[in-house]
């Protein structure tokens, strides 16, 4: 089986990465360090997945979340949708395979896919709200986020929500503070049937070797790992029986990247409004400079009072 | 009697020179509660657009109450606008003489004014920042409704929100770019801000920039105010 | 014996290899790196461990509490974490949901934090000191017991049977907890007995 | 379990049938994901409803609750025609050879001795052909007509691949499919395990479910094994323990069994017991039955026990029927003959069938007592809660004491996992509030008892005020003085047998194990197979070396396992009759000419030569069981009988309702419907999310599963015209409840001997107390009837009818 993590020390110990390893930051510019730390990775093998929702019963634990006690809407998926306190969200879909007929109940856990390049932190406005660690984790700061919910429109993955109660937006953090102590993510920890696994991507790549080849051999000739390079990759990826249709697994985005309309705004539209507003500004200098100021002519001011006195008279001279 | 280019309000004062009543200090107030949000406005957003700006959210009290305020002085500035549109948009429709005027536009700007056709309360220029402003207002307060997270998130799709942060920004570059038009010419054109700001302009500036409007007024019994008393 | 928390577990066995590079990859860089700003301090420091095994189901996966105040020392003691015991053969580490949520029913709002008494035909519990409540079951059941124990069947067979109060035991209970019971319902010849194996 | 979680990983075939590992036991389920990742494993569901489990499943087919038999008969009778039977394993370890009695038969349902009025059979016949020299007479050739072999052969032949379909509407390439693979298990080296749970226990003839998945495992040797065995998952956390330790009417720790009126005296009791060996040279291990049970007496009553008063054999009660079980105990509470009652960590008001029956029932106790760490629906039965819970508190005079205990997290001590493994754990947080640890509890009632007998007198007072109760502070016994106990301990020096000056064990000390337990009251036994878990040499249940020799997944030095930390069960079957492991790839134990070595502790005696002694030593035939005697209630073999409540007819045996032995009061009877009434085939179960009745007062869990709901087929729904999420009445004879519609394809109607059968599944997690929202539980619907044999009541097969209703108003 996949080695376990050790059991957190409870002794207080130096983070692992921190400010220093920064790569991104949001609306500012970094200089990266100069190493890179080894690209962490968590892999998420739906095929061994059993839905039993651990991975978010840990993830609420951990992170101290309260989400609200729902309803049944006449689906397992419960709370229906990824919200401020629920970071992780187990999606059930009832697949007849059209090939053999037979039924298969595809259940892929959601949330942050940690993105090589990361749309929230392109599209995100605030300074240092998201960052994005040499490892590869991409993280909110809450203290920095101004709760716009551009990185909502960033996401590729529509993986952000912003909590009405406070206006700041959340979403998984790769359990850094358990990473920072050499841990791996509460959601991974806990996994019953090791589905979740944590590790560099690199070993996450072989293990997924190891369970493809697994897959294939029981018939799956599509299996294979979903680390779409549309984002430059991932550090949260998935092992799918059905690799060629990602989209079966509740809507997983096929080759995802960042929407055009985010690339669109967040470059071409910046540079060419200041442009335009620029060159507008010299324009009118350089207009000044040539053309002068429009001037009022004494001759003007007679003008006016001519005309004035002229159309008086007319006036008193109509019956 | 001709008075189409007449607002309420307007008024020829005889005298050397000339004064004129050119705008109200309601309509005052209302222009300038406008401009206020619109800078406001270009100031809260541009704080939001470019990174190089953010330092500008320190005027809002930071980021978050940028974000939060910024809506609000939408709407403000729409109030405003309102208030102008219906004031004068009677004032600001097409006439042929625009037509003309546009042709020798190149004119008009290397400074011979005295050889363009006269032209009444408002030239071509001024009718298009106004129009203009105003489409602008109504596609940045649509698009600006669909981003407003914190009450009209659940509303749309991601993508329809991606559309509307793109659409808001250029709208909000356009009107940017107008306004800064719309200042220069004041300044450019001597003796036009005291239109704006004493309400009040000579009547050689009225002569020189807007003779049409000029005629309507002196030909009005109700607008020339005239000195003389009538003879028995 | 007691509580020695071997850290070795499966690190010395087969794993020690890959987790150590594993490890390694969280970049063991800088040690002295402080925390960034995202990066919450790690809650579990400075806080007492104590294994114990999941309540639930009979896989009896290994957990560790983690609490605030430590009973060993005799101290008031609060679990604010309950985490898989990565030492333990069955579950490495690793809970179900249930599991993942003990803490939730350790702090659960409707746990019974004092004894109550219903009193017949009312419609409220009212809250009653131990002593009270404990002085009243034994002498329902000795009256209960005195009048109806069963000291002879129809043939004069001595079979001492008490069967008009009865016992449900638990199943979540240690085996000393079932020791003790079954020790002080069998004294009493109680025969209405049993326990959740069956449901 | 007969094997371990982790030895699960050693298997090649995994059968998950009447159980829902993935979602039951997700953490044990782990080795079965490891099994397929490690070594390529199958695994193959079998269940009404597309489970969690057989999401993951290699194979998955459907199967009509409550037919289980027909499928394994099927499945036995498919290895017999295909000759897919591990021949050496049946020959050496099982009674396939053993000569059955004249006059045993089976007809249209029924075997023979059945007396309808008793509702019970004469067992008479049901055994073996005894020979002059006492033993049973064996036919190694098979060739007697009337050998186990052949008796099997001819009962299973009915159970073709198209009987099968026709009455389990398990399609029959399926079915075949399954067979297939399940067969080529009968190779030595390939070994298929069993996973199971209350899918087949909670059935009128849930004993025999099991029975026939026991029979197929024996037919192609996996039983012994490593990654082989029948593996009961079990349900709670310390069931097992608490069986163990006998907390049943009928039991003494250590599966010994409380006296009936039919053993007037010791020895008229011991006469029944301790079974002398039916094959030569047999261990027979219940030989040693005097030992544990004088040895448990002294640890009852110490000093009080001696061999003057036959060790207080009277002091024990004696039964008049064959068990006081929960549903006995229900239907005289019923019947207004209980007045007290006491939960301890229970809540029968959702845990038992016929919620109405309950409700009635204890509102004619004098008193109820419960003991719990969290606010039970059975302590609030009388509470009004609307729908979910209508009753008028005025009229139940039942008066209620509620005691705050502790939960696991503030005590300390062991509990035994389903693979019999003593784990100790220790207390990591104060209690809150006022609550006590429940032998604190438990002693403060006893203390009480005894004063009070002390006071006033009272009748047979001696077990009670002589209850051995010598511990350090007698108001709270320690869990380390409990434990002890349990192992055993000397009360006098023992001496060696043939040297009575020899001093082996001094007074005083803990038994190293149950080998040393002697029936002269010189030692004490609270629970003879836990003796070795607390001895001398410490707490052997608080051990944590997580050592594993060559990986075999034994870990024989993590906790300690009854018994003698044994982890394999019937482990020297492991080898073949010479002593060479069946599988070397998987080898187990393996006799080196001198004795027994290997990765576990042998089931046998370590120097027992392989070709004489067997490996079943419990049995006195040193063998298994093909035909189980007259050991079973309902049958030596096992038999397809419908449901009490089915929606169609037994085709094997028409005549027959149900099991025809199964445990039912009469009044319970008219309470059952027909398929006429009630037309929809109804199962209970539970779900990941949720732990019975307690996780819905953990605010996670509530979050994760909030509300009761029912599963039905796309189909039903759309002749029922329910809408998915939409509300929905669901009814049977003895009640009704409303929940929220789940519509899926992951169940699909049945045809079923040319009949559609549609399935409602229902889950069982809600009540009227905790975080999760207010919801019924199935027990509202489910009939009261108990298996033959163990009396678990029937709650995986039943019927109901459902229909849309307007949805609660918000």
């Amino acid at each position: 089986m996949f080695p376990p993590l050790p059991n957190p020390s409870t002794a207080p110990g130096p983070a692992r990465f921190g400010d220093k390893d920064l790569i991104r930051r949001s609306a500012s510019t970094v200089t990266p360090p100069a190493q890179r730390q080894t690209e962490v990775a968590k892999l998420i093998d739906v095929s061994k997945c059993i839905g039993c929702k651990a991975c978010q019963s840990a993830c609420l634990e951990w992170n101290d979340q309260h989400e609200e006690v729902g309803v049944n809407t006449g689906v397992y998926d419960n709370p229906h949708d990824l919200t401020p306190a629920s970071w992780t969200l187990m999606r059930f879909t009832e697949w007849v395979n059209p090939e053999t007929q037979n039924l298969e109940w595809l259940i892929r856990k959601d949330g942050c896919m940690h993105c090589e390049d990361p749309g929230c932190l392109k599209a995100c406005p605030a300074p240092g709200a998201i960052v994005q660690y040499s490892n590869g984790i991409v993280d909110f700061v809450k203290e920095n986020c101004i709760g716009c919910g551009y990185c909502v429109k960033g996401c590729p993955f529509n993986i952000p929500r912003i909590s009405r109660v406070d206006e700041k937006a959340y979403k998984c953090s790769l359990c850094s503070d358990r990473v920072a102590v050499g841990q791996g993510p509460a959601c991974a920890k806990a996994c019953p049937t090791q589905a979740i696994v944590f590790g560099t991507k690199e070993e996450m790549k072989k293990h997924a070797d190891g369970r493809i080849t697994d897959l294939k051999s029981r018939g799956y000739k599509n299996a294979g790992l979903y680390d779409p390079p549309g984002v430059g990759g991932t550090h949260v990826m998935y092992v799918l029986h059905h690799a060629d249709k990602p989209e079966i697994y509740a809507g997983l985005p096929n080759n995802p990247k960042i929407s055009p309309l985010v690339e669109l705004w967040k470059g071409v539209a910046k540079y060419a409004g200041f442009a335009a507003i620029g060159a507008l500004a010299v324009g009118s200098v350089l207009h000044r400079l040539v053309a002068g100021r429009s001037e009022v002519s004494r001759e003007d001011e007679t003008n006016a009072q001519r005309l004035a006195r002229e159309e008086e008279t007319k006036e008193r001279a109509s019956p | 009697m001709r008075r189409d280019e007449i607002v309420e309000g307007d008024a020829l004062h005889p005298g050397d020179p000339v004064v004129i009543d050119r705008y109200s200090t309601a309509a005052r107030f209302n222009h300038w509660m406008t401009a206020a949000s619109l800078v406001l406005l270009a100031l809260s957003g541009l704080a939001l657009f470019h990174p190089a700006l953010y330092f500008l959210t320190g005027l809002f009290g930071g980021g978050s109450n940028t974000r939060a305020i910024h809506p609000w002085i939408g709407l403000f500035l729409f109030l405003g606008y309102m208030g102008l549109f219906f004031r004068f948009w009677k004032v600001n429709l097409w006439t042929p003489t625009d037509g003309t005027w546009l042709k020798k536009l190149h004119v008009f700007l290397i400074g011979h004014e005295e050889d363009m056709p006269e032209v009444g309360r408002y030239n071509f220029a001024q009718k298009a920042v106004f129009w203009w402003m105003g489409i602008l207002i109504m596609i940045s307060i649509a698009s600006g409704l669909v981003i407003w997270e914190q009450y009209f998130a659940a509303y749309t799709t991601v993508d329809q929100k991606r559309w509307a942060v793109l659409i808001h920004s250029v709208a909000a570059i356009v009107m940017i770019c107008i306004v800064i038009v719309h200042v220069y010419g004041a300044l450019w054109a001597r003796g036009t801000m005291t239109a704006m700001i004493k309400g009040r302009v000579t009547g050689g500036w009225a002569w020189r920039h807007h003779r049409k409007w000029l005629r309507e007024l002196a030909a009005d019994p109700k607008a020339n105010r005239g000195t003389a008393t009538p003879a028995e | 014996m007691n509580m020695e928390l071997s850290r070795r577990g499966f690190l010395a066995g087969a794993g020690a290899g890959v987790a150590g590079t594993t490890l390694g990859a969280f970049g063991f860089g800088d040690v002295e790196a402080a925390h960034a700003a995202s990066i919450r301090p790690f809650k579990l420091a400075n806080t007492a461990e104590a294994r114990n095994t999941c309540t639930y189901c009979s896989v009896a996966c290994g957990i560790i509490l983690y609490s605030k105040g430590d009973l060993k020392k005799g101290e008031k003691a609060e679990i604010i974490h309950i985490e898989g015991d990565a030492d333990h053969p069955t579950n490495r580490g690793t809970l179900c949901p249930k599991g993942s949520a003990l803490l939730d029913v350790v702090h659960s709002k409707t746990r019974t934090l004092y004894p109550q008494i219903r009193k017949a035909g009312s419609d409220k519990f009212e809250r009653v000191s131990w002593e009270q409540a404990l002085d009243r079951i034994a002498r329902l059941m000795k009256d209960d017991r005195d009048r109806n124990l069963v000291l002879k069947n129809a043939d004069g067979v001595t079979v001492n049977r008490w069967t008009t109060t009865g016992f449900l035991a638990a199943s979540a209970t240690t085996n000393e907890t079932a020791w003790a019971t079954y020790k002080v319902v069998r004294s009493t010849g109680m025969v209405v007995f049993d326990n959740q194996a069956r449901v | 379990m007969t094997n371990s979680w982790t030895d699960i990983k050693n298997t090649d075939l995994v059968v998950v049938m009447g159980g829902n590992a993935a979602e039951a036991h997700p953490c044990g389920f782990k080795w079965v994901t490891e099994a397929k990742a490690n070594r390529g494993a199958k695994l193959i569901v079998v269940d009404p409803r597309f489970t969690r489990t057989a999401s993951v499943a290699d194979v998955y087919a459907p199967i009509r609750q409550g037919t289980d038999i027909a499928f394994l008969l099927g499945v036995i009778n498919h290895c017999m025609q295909t000759d897919k039977v591990q021949w050496d394993y049946v020959r050496a370890f099982t009674n396939a050879a053993y000569v059955v009695k004249e006059g045993f038969a089976y007809q249209d349902g029924l075997f023979t001795g059945y007396d309808e009025s008793r509702r019970d059979y004469n067992r008479s016949t049901w055994d073996y052909e005894i020979g002059p020299d006492g033993y049973a007479v064996v036919d190694e050739t098979l060739q007697n007509p009337r050998c186990v072999w052949n008796l099997l052969k001819q009962h299973v032949a009915t159970y073709t691949p198209e009987m099968v379909e026709r009455i389990c509407g398990t399609p029959k390439d399926k079915f075949v499919q399954i067979a297939r693979m399940i067969a080529e298990c009968a190779s030595p080296t390939r070994t298929m395990t069993s996973m199971y749970a209350l899918g087949w226990t909670q059935h009128s003839k849930g004993s025999q479910n099991i029975r026939a998945m026991a029979m197929l495992q024996l037919i192609l040797g996996n039983i012994g094994v490593r990654g082989g065995g029948m593996n009961a998952l079990r349900g709670h956390s310390n069931i097992q323990g608490l069986t163990d330790i006998g907390l049943m009417s009928n039991l003494i720790p250590g599966y010994l069994t409380i006296p009936t009126e039919r053993e007037p005296s010791f020895d008229a009791y011991m006469a029944t017991r301790g079974f002398k060996p039916l094959r030569p040279g047999q261990m027979s291990y219940w030989q040693n039955y005097r030992k544990f049970f004088v040895s448990f007496q002294k640890a009852m009553w110490g000093e009080a026990a001696t061999a003057d008063n036959a060790f207080a054999y009277d002091w024990l009660p004696k039964l008049d029927v064959p068990a006081y079980d929960v549903l006995r105990a229900f239907e005289l509470m019923h019947q207004g003959k209980m007045n007290g009652y006491f939960c301890q960590g229970f809540n029968p008001l959702l845990s038992f069938p016929n919620r109405k029956k309950i409700t009635t029932a204890l509102s004619k106790l004098k008193f109820l007592v419960v003991m719990d760490p969290l606010q039970t629906e059975t302590a609030r039965f009388w509470e009004n809660h609307g729908a979910n819970n209508d009753v008028s508190p005025a009229a139940i005079q039942t008066e209620v004491i509620e005691l705050p205990t502790t939960c696991f997290a503030e005590d300390e001590g062991s509990l035994v996992n389903s693979g019999r493994w003593l784990q100790w754990h220790w207390a990591g947080g104060t209690p809150p509030g006022e609550a006590k640890h429940d032998t604190w509890i438990m002693a403060q009632i006893h203390l009480r008892l005894k004063e009070l007998y002390r006071k006033e007198g009272g009748p047979v007072p001696e077990p009670i005020v002589n209850l051995d109760w010598r511990y350090k502070d007698p108001n709270e016994p320690s869990p380390e003085e409990l434990a002890k106990e349990l192992n055993g301990y000397t009360t006098a020096d023992l001496t060696d047998p043939n040297d009575p000056t020899k001093v082996v064990i001094a007074k005083g000390k803990q038994v190293p194990g149950f080998a040393v337990l002697r029936d002269d009251g010189s030692t004490a036994c609270g629970c003879w197979i836990y003796s070795g878990s607390f001895t001398e040499a410490g707490n052997q249940m608080a051990r944590r070396d997580t050592t594993d020799p060559d990986e075999t997944g034994a870990y024989s030095k993590w906790a300690w396992s009854w018994p003698a930390n044994r982890r394999i069960l019937y482990n020297r079957a492991s080898a073949d009759r010479s002593g060479k492991p069946w599988d070397p790839s998987r080898k187990l134990l393996e006799w080196d000419g001198t004795k027994w070595t290997g990765y576990d502790v042998p089931d046998i005696a370590p120097t027992a030569k392989p070709e004489e002694v067997g490996p079943f030593i419990m049995n006195p035939e040193g063998v298994s069981r093909l035909f189980t005697r007259g050991m079973m209630r309902d049958g030596p073999f096992p038999v397809h009988y419908e449901p009490f409540e089915s929606p169609v007819v037994n085709v094997v045996a028409p005549k027959v309702r149900g099991n025809p032995v199964a445990r039912v009061f009469r009044n319970d009877m008219e309470q059952f419907g027909d398929a006429k009434e009630f037309p929809y085939a109804a199962t209970s179960y539970r779900l990941t999310e949720h732990f019975h009745f307690w996780t819905k007062h953990a605010h996670a869990n509530a979050v994760l599963q909030p509300e009761f709901f029912v599963e039905i087929s796309e189909q039903l729904a759309k002749e029922k015209g329910i809408k998915p999420g939409g509300t929905v009445r669901v009814w049977s004879k003895r009640g009704s409840v409303t929940a929220k519609a789940v519509v899926t394809k992951r169940i699909r109607p049945l045809v079923c001997d040319g009949k559609t059968v549609h399935i409602v599944g229902i889950p069982l997690h809600w009540g009227f107390t905790g975080a999760a929202r207010k919801g019924f539980g199935p027990n509202s619907l489910t009939p009261f009837v108990g298996d033959a044999n163990i009396e678990t009541p029937e709650y995986k097969a039943f019927l109901v009818d459902i229909e849309p209703v307007a949805g609660p108003v918000a």
